[in-house]
């Protein structure tokens, strides 16, 4: 038998060899942008270079086919170098503006749409669900492309009031992390316990030590060692079934799907925030889930007919206030929109600012 | 009448200055009484030991609980005269008026009973009739009784209430509050007068949100004025302050101001309201109090849970009910009955030294307000839940209510 | 023996026997007002009727001949009604601005002070402290004597950028509630016990449910039931002395004061917010607190140089940023301003907005 | 490569619509792979049941603890042929960037030995390879190891990391964000190949306060560009803008859109900033690219703790360094040590499956800054406390630091 191979550590690999040439050369050194159109930013340097980017959507969980036919594309209608930004999307970048055109009408020929840039709904961001993960109470993927679908003149067009960036997670984890709108599984039901499968399988202590309400016990049953869930008490957040796979908690009926709006990454004018809960109860229904679509849409209507110019979707919420977010998007506004959780007063209206 | 003053070299440095003297009072106050002379005397010790001698015990007056504060002297061999300095709570008129005849009738009773000295008032609201001795504290409340004067309250009870002056010369109180004041709390006299509730329950009542009696963050219940129409203008007037101020002052100082932005000041000086965000915060009418006033259409956001902070931490009350109308008599009658509710549910729920709003934190606002019979809505949140941490299978009956509400 | 007299269970009085007339005709429906001068208002009813309100300072704790003095200025120069406010003002309502100037110039001479009103210091919100409470650990009537000499031309002049209200209390269970800035008691080390006394004088469960962080414990000391404290753990509160005066926490030493700003009940523009700890170890020295003093007015001091028409303290804070405060008003930041109470996190700077 | 297709009418409803479909390039890869053909079936068959099908197990390289997400059927009776279905997470360049050549050597590699799905990119960052049975995983990692690329992070390790496009080809990058991000990554290898931490932790680079990389919120260190001094104002550009959009446009989507108010726009049109208050949110610069730029004197915020909601909620990252420059080679090492120190606190004192910020919020902030040895400021406060629970006898010698601290 040969040696081994021991890896090579090598690390983050330099991003100098693989960046466009007109990027390298004015690394650090950009002076402006515009948007001349949906889909295409045109940045330039202090030096006076140029470079202009198209941004196409893609699948993300692309087959070797898909990628080099993009290849194809940059090395015919681009200069051979692409990126992909953190939504997925791929970015092809030309020095020369004449070739933004041709390069555009490839990628839409192949099926590749243009757009994600400015005030437009970016691609969503996507985790792994049922293709590939452990624990997802649906598809990723599919739940993207049906809702890529549905959006897609969202994509290709800059007509809301800002950016709007969506999130998916197929499990409460929240892979997909905070989004203008999120779209998330929010388990209904406390997990149910294949006892004959804990001994083997579970750690018990730290299955216990998961439970954020310590809702788990160690029990006894039919004298096998197993665990009990205080239904009362669970919060059915899902944290136990990854260490400990029989404690089911994804239930093809009642894990249903949970919207939240105004998340928000970037510090521009407000400061970060959570999305919180508007809807919920919405069922886990492939292979096109039209009913998460349906709420989806209605938001992105109301945003887009009220808010003003670069008010992201929070901050929006934030000016006309939550009773007239309810009102205006018909959705129903229950007591489990009410903070239960640690520190619920700070959610609470502390003042006499209400509008009638 | 004769005993001796204590030296008080501490104390005297306390009489010079623009501000009135308490301590001249004391020492007016001596002059006739060793009780004073005594008082003063333990006070010094106090600034000079860094260290206070009052402890409680019992003290009440026959028919009810609370009202007095019992103090007795822990350095009574020191100062023997002053070894019982209990306090009378009394209970002012809704927006503390007084003429000046019933102020010398309390003076002449508190100087035969008392020590003479009265605390106009105590933070709660009380007259605080201050300094008397065990064997005097019935005599003197039954003279101030006489005048039309109750007790206040001490001890887990509901408590004296405060109400701002308001309707009386506020063009900004937006209900009426002597009556809201007089109403809730006339109404709760038992309960304010034998203590026997898990803790202190507190009402205030602002008539608008500047909230003049700082409801919100000293009450259990805190009743502010506000309105559920348009902001009424005079467009004539706020051209004349537009004129007088100057453009850039008016901008920089109201329209750039408002919380939710909803103010324009058009190009002919007249002033453009957004109504529809106004969230009432009252700024633009404090600083053109000529040309804006509140809407029409009045009444009140009740919020529950203020108070200071042992033992979790300070909690500001929050909305409860977004808005109430009082005009009618039904109308008073719907907020007692809420302080009913409250207290009452409260009072089985509360554990012992638990105030409503710590009461409110641990079993969270919402099965609150199914407990007092009250619905949900958005305009109790500064925002919904930010986490997923809730189990929630009846979601499609919660909705259907909110649809029923909304249609029905 | 007499029958015992039983209480007329009367209630909160009618305020309108006591009210001024015009104030009475003219209950619910004024108009609008101004302030010719500090302390003075000048309040116009629907009707056309007005009232004068000239506003001076008390000593709050007042002998029978203060207040006979009062009455007797109400008599000769007001109209016989006054009120008191929320922060022990007295207040004298006249129907003719004539009597507006000699009602001033006969309180003046009596060593009442007119102000308070509009955007002046007011008068301190007053406890009771050495003089009848049971707890204290320092006076209110001097501090607040001390402190209202030295704000006496703030109070009589309306030069603030907005009104200004300061509370103060006399131990840590804050009678006088949150203010612009707010000067309190702040115990620094864990109570002493008296464990003699203990039995006797303590029920002994509801002191250990009254500590917020469970740091007593009872405890047999001397063969006598007692309690200790967990001094890792004590949060010097006070909270257990009330209940149980052998838990000794205040000391002429180690009580010491503590100066918290930006505190705000008002719902104008900004909604209510608490007040912040800014300074401590600031020592309670009677009879005049000289270091107490000098921190306030250097805080009112920068306020006033520096805060936009309209800002309270708070509002002020808000809008120049933590840091420059600190920096202006030159006092120390510690670690002991970073909460570590629950939800500590919600003070935390979660954001990359830094004023630098 | 022959298996016959199964039937999967509900994917197959993916194929229609806009928006590329994943099922079209699976179907593709189906003709060539069997393994391609019972992940369908097996998809299939979730999409039906709605539930999913894999377990975790073990899969892993040579000399590595992690980065392989290992993938066993619990179907595998009916889909065998993907009854191992493994992700090799390798580590991409900072801001992805990539030339055609190196994509196809990833396919072609890729269609050797595993499946022909890639996912580009994971929602940390990672190049996913998706599909591999356990046999092949160590050869295709070796090949894709050859070509200049690592494996990412998994289980409880230093995690693959993030950077913005920033320097690349961004004017509002302050900082070179490939640099600290491979500076940072490559110290960390060991802790990210060999798993051995309390739990995750992620380290994200964004070249500015627009935070492109989510790092706030999605990381436990986050990187954010920023500057110290003057916005850069090319005041003729800003006529230029104001010409263009009109002042109204200007001012209501400029100027009282400033976070700190500190923006206005004279008479002449030119744009006056209140730069000592400017808290760097960028949205001026947003808006007036042309016109306006971060200042020169340009570094970056750090903030720590940040992640998503299990167990306590979740966690912004907050600020533990105001300002750190990042230009010379000692800044970068810095930086690097900076997250050692982090890094090494954590481990020591982290509980089990604790991530960063929790445990910050277990033991408080000032105790982990003390730990890691920085020290502490104002700008790391939203606002100091509320509460006065809370020991301070040593009050003095903070205060002392500070005033050492202020004058040294
Ligand atoms: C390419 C990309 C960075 C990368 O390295 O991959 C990127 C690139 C740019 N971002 Fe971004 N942002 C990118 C993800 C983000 C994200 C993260 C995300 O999408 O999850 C955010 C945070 C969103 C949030 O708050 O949750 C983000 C918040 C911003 C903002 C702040 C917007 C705001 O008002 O809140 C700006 C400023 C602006 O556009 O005005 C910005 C601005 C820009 C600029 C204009 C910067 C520049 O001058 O080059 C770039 C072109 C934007 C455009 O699409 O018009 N970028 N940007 C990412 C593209 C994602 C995509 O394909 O859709
Ligand atoms: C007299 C007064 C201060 C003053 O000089 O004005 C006062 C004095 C006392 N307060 Fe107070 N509180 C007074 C208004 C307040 C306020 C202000 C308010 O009502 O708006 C508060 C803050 C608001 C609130 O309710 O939270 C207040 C919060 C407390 C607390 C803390 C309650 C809590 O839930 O945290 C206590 C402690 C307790 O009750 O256990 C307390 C306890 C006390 C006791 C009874 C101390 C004790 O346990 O023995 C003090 C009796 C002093 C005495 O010898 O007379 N006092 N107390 C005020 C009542 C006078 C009156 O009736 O008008
Ligand atoms: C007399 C009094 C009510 C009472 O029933 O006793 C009162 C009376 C008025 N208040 Fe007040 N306020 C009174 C205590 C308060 C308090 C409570 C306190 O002092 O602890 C507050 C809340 C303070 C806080 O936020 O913590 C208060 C917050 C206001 C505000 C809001 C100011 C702001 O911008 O935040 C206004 C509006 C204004 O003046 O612009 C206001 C306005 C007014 C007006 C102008 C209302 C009116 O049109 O008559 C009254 C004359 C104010 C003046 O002094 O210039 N009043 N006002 C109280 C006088 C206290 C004193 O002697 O100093
Ligand atoms: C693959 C990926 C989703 C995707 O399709 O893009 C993913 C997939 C998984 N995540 Fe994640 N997470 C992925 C990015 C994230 C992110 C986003 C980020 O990094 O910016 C987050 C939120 C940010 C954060 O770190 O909090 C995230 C928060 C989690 C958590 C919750 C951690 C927490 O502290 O609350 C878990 C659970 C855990 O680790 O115990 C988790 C666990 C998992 C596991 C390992 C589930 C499990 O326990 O078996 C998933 C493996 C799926 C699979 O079969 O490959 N994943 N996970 C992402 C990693 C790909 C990559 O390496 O590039
Ligand atoms: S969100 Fe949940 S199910 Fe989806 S990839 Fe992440 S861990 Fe897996
Ligand atoms: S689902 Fe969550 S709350 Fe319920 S038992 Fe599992 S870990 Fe605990
Ligand atoms: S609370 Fe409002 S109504 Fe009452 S006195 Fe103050 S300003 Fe007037
Ligand atoms: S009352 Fe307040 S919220 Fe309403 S318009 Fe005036 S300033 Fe704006
Ligand atoms: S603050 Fe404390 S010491 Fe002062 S009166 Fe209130 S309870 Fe007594
Ligand atoms: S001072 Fe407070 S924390 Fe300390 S033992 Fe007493 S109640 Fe507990
Ligand atoms: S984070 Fe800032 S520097 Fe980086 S790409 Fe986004 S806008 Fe540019
Ligand atoms: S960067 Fe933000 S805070 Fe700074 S001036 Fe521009 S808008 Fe204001």
């Amino acid at each position: 038998m040969t040696q081994p191979r021991m890896p090579i550590e090598s690390g983050v690999p330099d991003h100098f060899q693989y960046m466009h040439p007109v990027m390298r050369k004015n690394y650090g050194q950009w002076d402006w942008h515009e948007r001349p159109r949906p889909g295409v930013l045109h940045h330039v340097a202090k030096s006076g270079d140029s470079v202009w980017t198209v941004r196409a959507g893609t699948q993300r969980q692309m087959d070797v086919y898909t990628i080099r036919k993009l290849c194809d594309i940059a090395d015919q209608y681009a200069e051979g170098h692409v990126r992909f930004t953190i939504r997925s999307n791929i970015e092809f970048m030309v020095s020369d503006e004449k070739k933004v055109a041709p390069l555009i009408e490839a990628l839409e020929k192949n099926g590749f749409p243009i757009g994600g840039t400015g005030n437009s709904v970016s691609m969503i961001s996507h985790t792994q669900g049922w293709l590939h993960c452990d624990i997802p109470a649906s598809d990723a993927s599919g739940a993207v492309k049906s809702l890529m679908d549905e959006l897609h003149h969202e994509f290709t067009h800059e007509e809301m009031p800002n950016r709007v960036r969506i999130t998916t997670s197929c499990c409460q984890i929240n892979c997909g992390g905070q989004g203008d709108i999120a779209i998330n599984i929010q388990h209904t039901k406390p997990p149910k316990i294949n006892h004959d499968l804990v001994a083997n399988v579970c750690e018990r202590p730290s299955v216990v030590a998961r439970c954020p309400v310590a809702a788990i016990r160690p029990a006894m049953v039919n004298g096998k060692p197993s665990l009990e869930v205080d239904e009362k008490k669970c919060i059915c957040c899902g944290a136990c079934f990854p260490p400990c796979p029989p404690m089911q908690i994804n239930d093809p009926e009642h894990s249903k799907f949970a919207i939240w709006v105004g998340g928000k990454n970037s510090n521009a004018r407000s400061k970060p925030t959570f999305h919180k809960l508007v809807a919920a109860g919405i069922p886990n229904n492939p292979p096109r889930w039209p009913e998460v679509g349906a709420v989806v849409k209605k938001i992105l209507r109301v945003y887009k007919e009220d808010a003003r110019d670069w008010e992201r979707i929070g901050e929006w919420v934030e000016r006309i206030g939550w009773p007239r977010f309810f009102e205006l998007t018909e959705l129903p506004f229950t007591k489990y929109h009410v903070d239960s959780w640690r520190g619920a007063r700070h959610s609470l209206n502390a003042s006499a600012h209400i509008r009638f | 009448m004769t005993k001796k003053m204590h030296d008080t070299p501490m104390l005297d440095q306390l009489e010079s200055g623009p501000w009135p003297s308490f301590v001249t009072g004391l020492k007016r106050l001596a002059k006739d009484k060793d009780m004073m002379v005594d008082l003063l005397g333990q006070l010094e010790y106090s600034y000079k030991t860094r260290l206070g001698y009052w402890k409680g015990g019992t003290a009440s007056v026959i028919g009810y609980g609370g009202g007095v504060i019992p103090r007795f002297s822990e350095v009574a061999d020191r100062f023997p005269e002053s070894k019982e300095f209990h306090t009378l709570r009394i209970m002012p008129p809704p927006g503390m008026h007084y003429n000046t005849d019933i102020l010398r009738k309390f003076c002449d009773i508190w100087e035969k009973h008392g020590s003479g000295l009265i605390a106009l008032h105590g933070q709660s609201g009380d007259i605080m009739f201050q300094g008397c001795t065990t064997e005097k504290v019935q005599e003197a409340f039954d003279e101030i009784n006489e005048l039309g004067f109750d007790m206040g309250g001490a001890g887990p009870s509901v408590r004296t209430s405060m109400s701002c002056v308001g309707h009386a010369r506020c063009e900004h109180s937006c209900y009426d509050e002597g009556r809201a004041h007089r109403s809730v709390l006339n109404n709760f006299t038992d309960d304010l007068h034998r203590p026997a509730l898990p803790y202190k329950f507190k009402f205030k009542y602002s008539g608008c949100a500047n909230d003049c009696m700082n409801s919100i963050q000293r009450s259990d219940m805190a009743i502010i004025g506000t309105w559920r129409d348009d902001i009424q203008v005079k467009q004539d007037e706020v051209k004349k302050f537009v004129k007088a101020k100057g453009r850039k002052y008016v901008i920089d100082n109201v329209v750039t101001r408002c919380p939710t932005q909803c103010l324009s000041l058009n190009d002919d000086d007249t002033l453009a309201i957004d109504n529809r965000n106004c969230v009432k915060c009252m700024h633009c009418i404090n600083v053109m109090t000529k040309a804006l006033s509140p809407g029409k259409d009045r009444g009140a956001t009740i919020l529950v849970g203020g108070k200071r902070t042992l033992k979790i931490g300070d909690l500001m009350g929050t909305v409860i009910v977004p808005f109430m109308k009082l005009e009618s008599d039904e109308d008073f009658e719907k907020l007692v009955e809420l302080g009913r509710n409250i207290i009452d549910f409260w009072a089985e729920n509360g554990l012992e030294h638990e105030r409503c709003g710590e009461m409110i934190e641990r079993i969270g606002l919402a099965n609150f307000l199914e407990g007092i019979g009250l619905d949900i809505d958005p305009a109790m949140l500064a925002n919904p839940r930010t986490n997923p941490f809730i189990r929630m299978d009846d979601w499609d009956d919660e909705a259907a209510k909110w649809k029923a509400r909304k249609t029905g």
